[in-house]
């Protein structure tokens, strides 16, 4: 029983964090309609963001994942800008294909700036664990498990509350509509492919208060993020939160009764047996 | 590279310089390790310079590079530094999956190749051309249970349980078969055995196991960011189980850097360790800023002894050089750090004389504590010196 | 239709010169039987990613049957691969049928990404399950010489007229499907499933049977692939990366759904990768990647509906 | 306020319209008519900007506006009622009238809001619900609406009684009425000729994308060909 609890518990923790990974996955397809297999690599860089900030600046990752965010925020924005708005109206298969070649670059342009090795930062409560009767609660997994609720809720309240989030979502769902009043479509796509991958920066950045950053970290999360945001429902936000927590719970409750080599089995499985009966997802809408 | 080309530009009265190959990885998830051993190899090649190169052939030694990030650009590669770029033989890998492919090519083109990936496959084909200067990985699963087994029991606090946390790679599997069967063998009991996928999101899982189990002692196989996860959670469940590491990730620089104090009296098993070489250690050190780890030490010896083996043979004929490298036992330069001192091989190509060592943490260096005729310093157990 | 197999044959008797003049022992032989299995897994890729739209990115599942099948059959059961061979496209084209079971009905990115998961789902199987595979370790193809029998040999320059085999009869089987019922009722259903449906095209069927076709081909390149590198272990042949998402974008850099895209994928992305590794690999490392993947980027921006389009779209001016 | 000339364009070398000349004047009410493939829509993405090729002269208030991207045209005071409505589905009502105001950005929209709401009570009862749950009629009183917060001097509607019921025709035809009352011209393309006629001052009939009549709305409505042909009389 404790052990099912103290599952529950990691796998809730763990997943909110994979919700704010894979969340700009999930905005960056909603609105322009791209499977960007090149997103975990801006999480990457902003794990890195972060390290040079704990590093030279002394903030705590956390808070240096607010300047991952903004840094990739631009660098996103102008990728857009340069290369995935030459594409928008090119086939599918045109778009695997250039975030596939943005993959490669981004991970060995990693690899020139930073050199191949594993850099992890080290901060007081990474050691720590709060005891809540039987059950561990791993302070830096609740402490980046609250930075992820943070984030979540700044990024509801944009998308609803705000004019530029009111124009991101009304292009998401028709573009030429949002064109008729104003909104200049390719500054959203922009502003959202950055604000995307920004996010995924953002979680890199919380990612790393407890784990590590090398070139290759990418690679760690990218099946994942898909797993996340298609489980919750391509181009819906509040699924790709509520897909985190599911996979994480999936990957955390398996282990209870299988060998732990065979949680992301388990998890495949699910995956695709769920999007056999409900093909869009839990949260997503049938249309996209 | 640049320094290397000048350097047989301006020796034009000399021959064609020897050119060997090394086939490492030097992007992709083991880039690092291949810039060791590229280290490495330059610095043992440095070293040699200063006793003077090639003399028999009157010729200097150039290196190729080819870098092969994975296994399915490894037959290519190897294929090209032996026909395109005339290598006479081949140093590398590191990943054992690499190494495999790659000697599947060097064995049918008859060039020698030398590596110390550990997988038992690799000199059990009854292939001629192939080198292992390092021990199977089996051998490495038995002696880090007999070591620790020895070390407890002098320490007087016998352990019965054992945990084995390991990644489902080549590596970790083998390694964690020849911990398990010496267990077996010797009636330890096992209460974890669980290997993981490799590049874990969260160590939880495992280490509630490991919690739960009760183990006396705990042998996690793993890279490096999977073993900064598992030490960073068992310190957050302040499970304090003497611990230790399966080479690889334990018994790099970064690992101090990632966890700082809690690394202080970590055990990992190792091929060979830099202590055993203080003068190139030093300078090492002072060329690349971190100790040398032993893949550049292990390389360095390989890469050495393949040169040696060329002067013996006084040829550029693979076919020789194989058989020189064969009959070889050097035990000067870089092969004097290798535990047994020498680098030298059996009918198989597999080391001959080396065995693997116990090593722990101490401060920013790890020292060798075992076996007793090449230790540098005593162990600790649970914080206390072994006499 | 009479053009598409004079290409193939043409493509074929170069590839067959080739394998005759160059030094059967050599780098460049080698390369040329890289390419033909590279055109070979990319026109696999092609006849459910370019006739149907299928965009898979889990064909390493198939793969990874057919170079296991073949060769744990013949080292356990002493079994020629040639045996293997069939054994192991049947298996996979199986495999593609239950697979097609939960992901008949999805479209676009979600196809795409289930694919991609079932491909890893392979994987971690191929890992875990030691007894079967040999795990992690990996497996190695016993060494016997040359023999046809064993379809193993000493020098990549035999393989030549076996890869050259195995290309035409993909590149037939793809002609064959697009110029043939079957092709046309996989477009139909590309253009546009619903209406596909209405005129009475049984899709499903038409689906599994391109599906199937697709697999037991992939699974035979799979085979070939294994006889060629005589070391596989499961992160090779069922990576995500390196097989699956690799033969998409050979049949896409050339052009999706035609006969000639693959091939001239194979022929830009095999050669430029061999290039680059060869001259900058003792330079800094990456670079070789990186100035591979911003090839890529300059070419989908360049020409998103791959290379291709610079011929037909010439022809179509004229 | 509009004046358009020897307008042409399409969406690719063939051009759809061509050699257009159009007015409306200050507060007017202007049907373009036409059949089915005559190209008023083509006509009406061209003054709204989303056509991809056009030449020719469209002056907004004395300002050529052909090259101004689409986007910047809402802010000169052209609102636009696109065929089939083009709702935001997924976005509450509030929201979708709320992007009507985007040009200003300003949250201070209670009067307007009050205006749309007069217009039609219906939209002030089903503000909280996701556009896209609505029935058609009701999703075309938000896209009117939609249009009306952008504040525009002209309004331009495409279709805005296709597929509607007669009585929801008649009341979206009633508000059009209204909002020409407030001094706000219209553009108003319709196939419900009879009923649109009744709605305007003047008329353009399109046939293959020219102009093939035009006049007051009494004018048409007595023309013979325009009896014939749109009228079935």
């Amino acid at each position: 029983m404790i052990a099912v609890l103290q599952a529950l518990a990691d796998g809730l923790m763990i997943g909110g964090v994979y919700g704010v990974i894979a969340v700009g996955l999930s905005l960056v397809f909603g609105v322009l309609g791209i499977v960007n297999f090149a997103q975990a690599e801006f999480m990457m860089l902003g794990m890195y963001v972060a390290w040079f900030a704990w590093r030279y600046l002394g903030l705590d990752p956390l808070v240096g994942a607010a300047l991952s965010f903004v840094a990739v925020f631009c660098l996103g924005a102008l990728v857009q800008r340069l290369l995935i708005q030459r594409i928008m109206k090119a086939p599918p298969v045109a778009q695997i294909f250039l975030t596939v070649g943005l993959l490669i670059v981004l991970e060995n342009s990693a690899l020139l700036l930073f050199g191949p090795e594993f850099r992890t930062v080290k901060t007081a409560y990474q050691t720590r664990a709060l005891m809540i009767g039987p059950i561990f609660v791993s302070v830096s997994y609740l402490s980046a498990f609250v930075a992820a609720v943070i984030v979540s809720g700044g990024l509801w309240l944009v998308l609803t509350r705000t004019w530029i989030g009111r124009a991101i979502r009304a292009t998401a769902q028709n573009p030429m509509a949002a064109t008729l009043f104003g909104v200049d479509t390719r500054w959203i796509y922009a502003v959202a492919f950055g604000l995307g991958t920004g996010l995924s920066a953002l979680g890199g950045g919380i990612v790393l208060s407890y784990s590590s950053v090398s070139p290759t970290s990418g690679s760690q999360y990218v099946v994942l993020m898909f797993t996340v945001v298609v489980l919750g429902g391509l181009g819906s936000v509040m699924g790709a939160l509520v897909g985190g927590v599911i996979v994480g719970m999936i990957q955390s409750l398996s282990t209870l009764v299988m060998p732990i080599q065979l949680q992301n089995l388990a998890l495949f499985t699910i995956f695709i047996a769920l999007l056999a009966f409900r093909p869009q997802g839990l949260l997503g809408s049938p249309s996209r | 590279m640049a320094a290397l080309a000048t350097l047989a530009a301006s020796n034009a009265w000399s021959a064609e310089p020897v050119k060997i190959g090394i086939l490492v990885p030097l992007s992709g998830p083991t880039a690092q390790f291949g810039n060791n051993i590229r280290n490495g190899v330059e610095l043992a090649l440095e070293d040699m310079k200063e006793t003077g190169g090639l003399k028999a052939l009157g010729a200097d030694v150039e290196l190729v590079y080819a870098d092969v990030p994975a296994p399915n650009a490894a037959a290519a590669a190897t294929q090209r530094l032996i026909s395109q770029d005339g290598v006479v033989g081949i140093i590398g890998s590191f990943v054992s999956s690499i190494t495999l492919a790659a000697s599947e090519v060097t064995e049918r083109a008859g060039v020698p190749m030398m590596t110390h990936s550990f997988a038992d496959q690799i000199t059990s084909r009854g292939y001629k051309f192939i080198f292992q200067v390092a021990n199977k990985a089996s051998l490495f699963g038995e002696k880090q249970l007999t070591y620790a087994l020895d070390i407890a029991k002098r320490a007087g606090s016998p352990v019965s349980k054992i945990a084995i946390l390991y990644e489902d790679t080549a590596y970790g599997t083998a390694q964690a078969k020849g911990l398990r069967d010496t267990a077996n063998r010797l009636g330890i009991q096992i209460v974890v055995d669980e290997s993981y996928p490799l590049n874990l999101t969260d160590a939880s899982p495992l280490v509630n196991k490991l919690r739960a189990s009760g183990a006396d002692l705990v042998f996690p196989v793993s890279y490096f960011n999977d073993a900064i996860l598992i030490i960073r959670t068992m310190r957050q469940q302040n499970l304090d189980i003497p611990t230790v590491g399966g080479a690889a990730g334990y018994i790099i620089p970064d690992f101090k850097k990632g966890l700082g104090d809690l690394v202080e009296g970590v055990y990992s098993i190792a091929p060979a360790n830099y202590d055993a070489l203080p003068a190139i250690a030093e300078k090492y050190k002072k060329k690349y800023g971190a100790f040398m780890p032993h893949e550049a030490l292990m390389y360095g010896a390989a890469f050495q002894h393949m040169v040696k083996a060329i002067e013996v043979a006084q040829s550029r004929d693979p076919e020789k050089i194989r058989d020189a490298i064969a009959a070889l036992r050097k035990c000067d330069g870089f092969s004097a750090g290798l535990p047994g001192g020498c680098t030298a091989f059996d009918a198989n190509g597999l080391t001959s004389v080396a065995f693997p060592v116990f090593v722990q943490w101490r401060g920013d260096d790890i020292v060798t504590v075992y076996p007793p005729e090449v230790a540098k310093a005593p162990a600790y157990w649970r914080g206390k010196e072994v006499k | 239709m009479m053009r598409s197999l004079l290409i193939i044959a043409a493509v074929a008797c170069v590839a067959l010169l080739l394998g005759a003049v160059l030094q059967p022992r050599g780098y460049a032989v080698r390369v040329v039987c890289l390419i033909l299995l590279a055109a070979s897994l990319g026109q696999c890729w092609n006849i459910v990613g370019g006739l149907a739209n299928q965009v898979s990115l889990g064909h390493a599942a198939f793969f990874g049957i057919g170079a296991y099948t073949s060769t744990m059959l013949q080292i356990k059961f002493g079994l020629s691969p040639w045996a293997g061979l069939p054994i192991g496209m049947l298996f996979a084209a199986l495999v593609s049928v239950l697979l097609s079971i939960p992901t008949m009905r999805l479209k676009g990115p979600y196809f795409s990404l289930a694919t991609l998961a079932f491909g890893e789902a392979c994987r971690i199987v191929a890992t875990a399950a030691t007894g079967l595979t040999g795990g992690p370790q990996g497996v190695s193809v016993p060494f016997a010489g040359n023999s046809w029998l064993l379809l193993q040999f000493r020098g990549a320059g035999a393989y030549v007229p076996v890869f050259v085999g195995l290309f035409v009869v993909v590149c037939v089987a793809f002609t064959l499907l697009a110029n043939g019922r079957l092709g046309y009722m996989l477009r139909a259903i590309r253009e546009n499933e619903d209406a596909a449906e209405v005129t009475g095209i049984n899709t499903l069927g038409v689906r599994l049977a391109g599906g199937a076709i697709s697999a037991a081909l992939t699974a035979a390149t799979g085979t070939m692939f294994a006889q060629f590198t005589f070391f596989i272990d499961p992160d090779i042949v069922f990576s995500a990366t390196s097989i699956s998402i690799r033969a998409a974008l050979i049949a896409i850099l050339g052009g999706v759904g035609t006969l000639a895209g693959p091939i001239v994928g194979a022929l830009v992305i095999v050669p430029l990768e061999e290039l680059l590794s060869a001259y900058l690999s003792n330079k800094a490392a990456g670079i070789a990647p990186l100035i591979f993947g911003l090839i890529l980027i300059g070419i989908v921006v360049w020409r998103p509906s791959g290379l291709v389009s610079l011929v037909t779209q010439r022809r179509g001016r004229t | 306020m509009l004046r358009m000339r020897d307008l042409s364009g399409g969406y690719g070398p063939r051009p759809v319209i061509s050699r257009i000349s159009l007015d409306i004047a200050e507060g007017e009410t202007v049907a373009l008519l036409g059949a089915n493939t005559a190209g008023k829509t083509t006509l009406i993405r061209a003054i709204v900007g989303t056509l991809p090729s056009v030449s020719g002269v469209i002056a907004f208030e004395g300002r050529d506006i052909v090259q101004l991207p689409a986007h910047r045209r809402v802010a000169l005071g052209i609102a636009c009622v696109p065929e089939g409505r083009h709702v935001f589905g997924q976005m509450s009502v509030r929201d979708n009238l709320m992007m009507g105001a985007y040009h200003r950005r300003t949250e201070d929209l209670g009067s307007d809001l009050a205006d749309c709401f007069a217009l039609f009570p219906r939209v002030r009862e089903r503000q909280a619900q996701a556009a896209g749950t609505l029935s058609g009629g009701e999703q075309q009183m938000v896209a009117i609406c939609r249009a009306l917060m952008a504040g525009p001097r002209l309004l331009v509607l495409d279709e805005p009684s296709h597929g509607l019921a007669p009585l929801m025709v008649a009341e979206v035809h009633g508000a059009i009425r209204k909002v020409n009352a407030r001094g706000i011209g219209v553009l108003l393309v319709e196939q419900n000729v009879s009923s649109a006629l009744k709605v305007v001052d003047r008329g353009y009939v399109l046939e293959s994308g020219a102009i093939a009549l035009s006049g007051t709305s009494r004018d048409l409505q007595d023309n013979d060909t325009v009896r014939r042909t749109y009228l079935g009389i």
